[in-house]
């Protein structure tokens, strides 16, 4: 399971497991996605605290669900990433799109 | 000088990606890089492996070569190549957002490439294939 | 069916003693092998390599050529080559506590390998090099 | 620093770090047989506990160990040997030279 969904009344979290590559990607879309057509949240986290390694393909993760979220004017919000996931999301200009919380920071 | 050499080389197989980027990470290892360094380095290669096996072979299987040098103990350079499909407008190719891989790709492959390591080289013959050659200095460590 | 394949070289550096064992180690775990399974690969690679390093080359350097088949998603099986020294009595050389490195050599790296792996064979050419092939089949999971 | 020396009186434990292969076991070799040298222990242990691999480039370091110490006729007691490691060392029949704890027994 890659993904862990936690439904809060509107705000729902998703717990990402493992690394995002290409590979890995595929599964967590479908769950993110199939998450936000039931609940319909006005808010999605995607917390990466379990996320030992991204590359681009999480970029591509990343915006795909943003544009979704946006056809319903919910926001994304995006916590607990590692340096390395930081990096790469900083390179991609994420920070534009969702906030972004470093690990540790609150 | 030279003073490794890995050369290594799986089939395109998507679950690949991952092995492909722990075995050269682990070979850079015995240099004593940083964990920065070393992250750089396994997001560059996992940008390179994956774009053979996506968009190179596309719905077709190939080998992925994938050749690692160290010289003088510091400097890192890594080549990626494939006999996919070639890239006929490498200058396009490499530029941030450009994709010709749908929805789900970002488009940033070589922009991570670039980014993350000191050099880029691409190199494509269409139908033939494409070599990535990218090389990254290792800070000197005082120990 | 062979379901997946990897290829390395590496030169016959001590140094790299640790990095053939892992990469192979996380090659096969794309497998979802049980922990003793990893291991004996592991200790099984370890010593085919090291004989490379300590016997086949000697003083000299030389190219290791690792193997990995992956056979129905079930089956490994290892190939590490040498070009170095060869062996000219296999029979006793596989004998356990035989062993031409002196002193702190146990004699016992064949046994390792036959010992940890479900097959071994051990083909070898005075002067031209030696190949050593393991295979093991890993137990079914129920997932 | 792969291995470290604790001296108690005539008893010497050597705490070996990392993983034992032909590469390593050099350096570990050195640092006991020095170890043993100055201090002319009756017991040797060693302490395997932060050994996460070994092949049998290990059993070659404890039978030439075994070998220093008997000709002080002293003794060797191998400590916190993980599967794998009691694995090689069974193999090799280790246990009819020296006493073999494996991890977590005491
Ligand atoms: N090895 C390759 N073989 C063929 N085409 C490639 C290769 N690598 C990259 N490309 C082309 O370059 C484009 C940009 O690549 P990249 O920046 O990595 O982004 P992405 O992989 O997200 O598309 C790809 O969409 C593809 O058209
Ligand atoms: N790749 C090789 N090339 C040449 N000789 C080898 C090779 N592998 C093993 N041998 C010979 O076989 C002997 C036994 O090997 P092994 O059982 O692994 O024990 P050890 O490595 O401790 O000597 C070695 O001492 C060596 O003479």
């Amino acid at each position: 399971m890659p993904v862990k969904i936690d439904v809060n009344g509107e705000l729902v979290t998703a717990y990402l497991e493992g690394e995002i590559d290409h590979h890995s990607a595929r599964v967590m879309r479908n769950d993110i996605d199939s998450a936000i057509e039931r609940n319909m949240p006005s808010m999605l986290i995607l917390d990466f605290r379990d996320i030992s390694f991204m590359d681009s393909s999480g970029i591509g993760l990343v915006m795909g669900r943003y544009k979704n979220l946006k056809k319903n004017n919910a926001e994304l919000h995006i916590t607990n990433t590692s340096p390395q996931i930081y990096k790469v999301m900083k390179l991609a200009g994420l920070e534009r799109l969702a906030k972004i919380d470093k690990v540790g920071s609150k | 000088m030279i003073t490794n050499v890995l050369k290594l080389v799986i089939p395109s197989k998507s679950s690949n990606e991952s092995f492909a980027r722990v075995a050269v990470a682990s070979f850079v290892a015995q240099l004593d890089p940083t964990l920065e360094e070393i992250n750089d380095i396994k997001t560059a290669v996992s940008e390179a492996v994956t774009n053979c096996i996506v968009h190179a072979y596309k719905e077709s299987m190939g080998n992925i070569y994938i050749t690692v040098q160290v010289i003088d103990n510091l400097t890192v350079k890594i080549k990626v190549r494939d006999n996919g499909c070639g890239i006929d407008n490498i200058k396009q190719a490499m530029q941030p957002l450009f994709t010709t891989g749908g929805e789900e790709r970002a488009g940033l492959g070589f922009a991570v490439m670039e980014s993350f390591m000191d050099k880029l080289s691409v190199k494509s013959k269409d139908g033939k294939g494409t070599v990535v050659t990218m090389q990254k200095k290792l800070s000197i460590r005082i120990s």
